[in-house]
């Protein structure tokens, strides 16, 4: 019950061609850029992201994207300032794009993560993004049915982890971290800091440990805003 | 015919116009972009509480340029600051907030409001990037929608129509719009008229509205500061 | 915005008769007793309350019942070595009963907090606890479909509380109050302490002030099970 | 007939013989009672983490008496102890965890069990108080889930059984049962005998088994040590 591992390499080493991935993150916060890298350099093709955006500049997802092993994006919000690189795949015909409000993502994340197939939300009755969707009629209110959504793995960036995979996250960066790592058979966690059992209060938790295989200590994580003021491209 | 485009409000005083409905203690939610400005002028004494979809309530101020901390960042991905009471929570727990009807109110831009309430503000329907964010959650969650926007478009088409042309982003869900000629709230499927720039008349706004407007009792002029 | 009450007493004066009050606390941890008593000295009467548990000895939960207060309890587990006041009141007839499965309760809880009128989950399939409700399959499997459950009120025990209405727990008594408080109209939490806005870590906020309308100081709580060691009864 | 009252396990050797089965790091879930013997049981070497439906990951035991502090409880009630990686988090997050498989073992007392798997533990069925607690979502939550039991009721009815008689918790859902004469595995709607005590028969066994008990290549001895 030691689920540390030495290197981002190492962590990511087992991710297939096709796989479905969950990266967290909004924008650049909570993004695990290191991880991200790592899977650029292994390599896997064919990839399912889901993350809520779409990358920017020419590092992280945007530059795993430009390195063409995305074949479908799920997410909400796919344009940014600095978002070109999705822009023109998409334009190109080469990425599939499946759009979900942010909040409706958020849910059936957690829906994943918490054995629950389907739910009702008001979000996007009568729009383009309800169809072809059931709806039904609770209370007088009419609502889309939405499906969960769960992946193969989970990328995500915490702050703090002790061995057995417990986490914290830093300010804005839990964001879809947490529900991330509840709806993957393997979630991979970056973190800024590996303490001792014991290290973190058991009430100060955000992640408990049930939901996190592997954990690797990335002591000084790049943020991608910072990195993309400096014009970095990766690889 | 008054030249509307010289008269009209900046978007900072259509902001003020919406933060003086704002009452104290409200939980408040600004869209991205123009919305934003509505923080900036609450009324002396009133303290409302701003959300933030990404997880963080209760925010404050932009930091100073250089100062940035990229893991402390609101929906619009810009800088903020948290402060004595700021709480921070994960994605599905920020919009179990929005979905579950704790936001007092909503303020939203928009490309066409109709007289139903219908929103269009997510995609023009052309051939862009489409991306909806967490517009299509606000609508349905918040207790109060309400939408700023210029009247007219910049070709000086109507922005309050009698059904919207573009993809939705809700059905039958604002209830108020402040715009830069006026108030204008949603009542039973009619826009009614409540404040307009004193310099038009009433015949000068139904003009550049797309749908009728109606008014009950005295329309109240519509008077911002310098801003 | 300073959501601080002098007394449990003011804070619970607002509940009428035949509200539905949610009730946090699994067993007497996290119950907060002070304000139950206070609510059965207010005296409102054919209240529906959601529980966990109907109450041990004669304290609590099981005092209001013992008063007549409670025509109807929602829970998952009415059985406890002293609970012999719902046993009494569920045999004579006079106290309704709706049997729910403890994850079924809390979802159904924290879909009421969170604007999902109905859900899916595998609980229950089969059983009698599923009679009347709809089912589907999802990726061959079947499920049933549960409802939100949403009150007037809810009676919560924190930890700290500031003055905006931030609460953090301590230990298990987190348990159903975070969830209640996110499903009831009013929320009103009894607390050991409360802080100066900015005394608790924003990351280490577990429920948010939005969430909570009332907060009220009792710096020494009672607990359900050293007043039932003490075979205490209230009134 | 052998008289299996006299030769059968104890409760603590039947959750000594669930517990040779849990491994290193796996996440468990002990019923309430007689199951939660079984964490006094792992073996040398490997550590599993146990769940507590109220709220708690990674439990220490109890604190000596006059020591409990009653907000930190588990499932039972009981008092606990937290210790070096323990986590709490709220009762929604606790049964996601349970209802979205992520549980490797669920270990639940049994009124009866059926050979299609299903399983009885909640209702006998008479006017007592119902209380069904979270054995419903345990039972389609844990990845497997096994039922300790006694081969026989008090009264010396089988507990084994074609089909339930009484209300069930779960539907197809046990794949072993720990009992106090043998091990059987549920495998396609049938019994398969994995174990008994090499005191009695097969014959003995299946005299006190409510359905046709199959074997698939050798029986082993079921051995615990004095408990």
């Amino acid at each position: 019950m030691d689920k540390r591992l030495a290197s981002v390499t190492e962590a990511v080493s087992g991710i297939p061609d096709g796989a479905t991935v969950m990266i967290g993150g909004f924008g650049g916060s909570g993004a695990p850029i290191e991880l991200i890298h790592a899977l650029i350099d292994h390599g896997a093709k064919g990839l399912t992201v889901v993350n809520n955006n779409a990358g920017n500049g020419h590092v992280g997802l945007a530059a795993l994207i430009e390195q063409g092993q995305v074949d479908k994006l799920i997410c909400s919000f796919p344009r940014g300032p600095s978002s070109e690189v999705f822009t023109e795949r998409y334009r190109a015909g080469t990425i599939l794009l499946e759009l979900v409000p942010q909040g409706t993502l958020a849910e059936r994340i957690r829906a994943g993560g918490a054995g629950i197939p389907a739910f009702y939300t008001p979000t996007s009755y009568g729009t383009d993004l309800a169809k072809g969707k059931p709806v039904a009629e609770f209370d007088g209110r009419m609502y889309v049915q939405e499906r969960w959504l769960k992946a193969d793995f989970a990328l995500i960036k915490a702050e703090a982890a002790d061995p057995h995979g417990n986490l914290t996250y830093r300010m804005t960066a839990r964001n879809f971290n947490p529900i991330m790592a509840m709806a993957s058979k393997t979630t991979i966690a970056q973190v800024t800091e590996i303490v001792d059992l014991g290290g973190i209060d058991p009430e100060q938790v955000i992640t408990p440990g049930i939901f996190v295989d592997h954990v690797v200590e990335v002591a000084t994580p790049q943020q991608e805003e910072v990195l993309n003021r400096a014009e970095a491209v990766y690889p | 015919m008054t030249n509307i485009a010289r008269i009209k409000l900046s978007n900072a005083q259509i902001a003020w116009r919406a933060a003086q409905d704002i009452t104290d203690g409200a939980y408040v939610n600004l869209g991205i972009g123009f919305p934003e400005m509505v923080a900036q002028f609450q009324p002396e004494g009133r303290q409302a509480i701003f959300h933030s979809e990404n997880g963080l309530l209760d925010f404050g101020p932009a930091p100073a340029a250089g100062e940035e901390d990229w893991d402390c960042i609101n929906a619009g991905k810009k800088a903020v600051t948290i402060r004595p009471g700021s709480a921070i929570f994960h994605h599905a727990d920020s919009f179990a907030m929005v979905r579950g009807r704790h936001l007092d109110v909503a303020i939203l831009g928009a490309y066409e409001v109709a007289q139903s309430g219908d929103l269009a503000n997510w995609s023009t329907g052309k051939d862009g990037i489409p991306a909806v964010g967490g517009a299509m959650d606000l609508v349905h969650g918040a207790k109060r929608v309400a939408v700023l926007t210029d009247h007219v478009t910049r070709k000086g088409a109507p922005k309050l129509v009698e059904r919207c042309s573009l993809p939705l982003t809700g059905v039958g869900c604002v209830t108020r719009v402040y715009t830069s000629l006026a108030v204008v709230d949603i009542d039973a499927g009619r826009f009614v008229l409540r404040e307009k720039l004193p310099e038009i008349s009433v015949q000068d706004l139904q003009a550049v509205t797309g749908a009728q407007l109606y008014h009950e009792g005295p329309v109240a002029d519509l008077i911002a500061p310098a801003l």
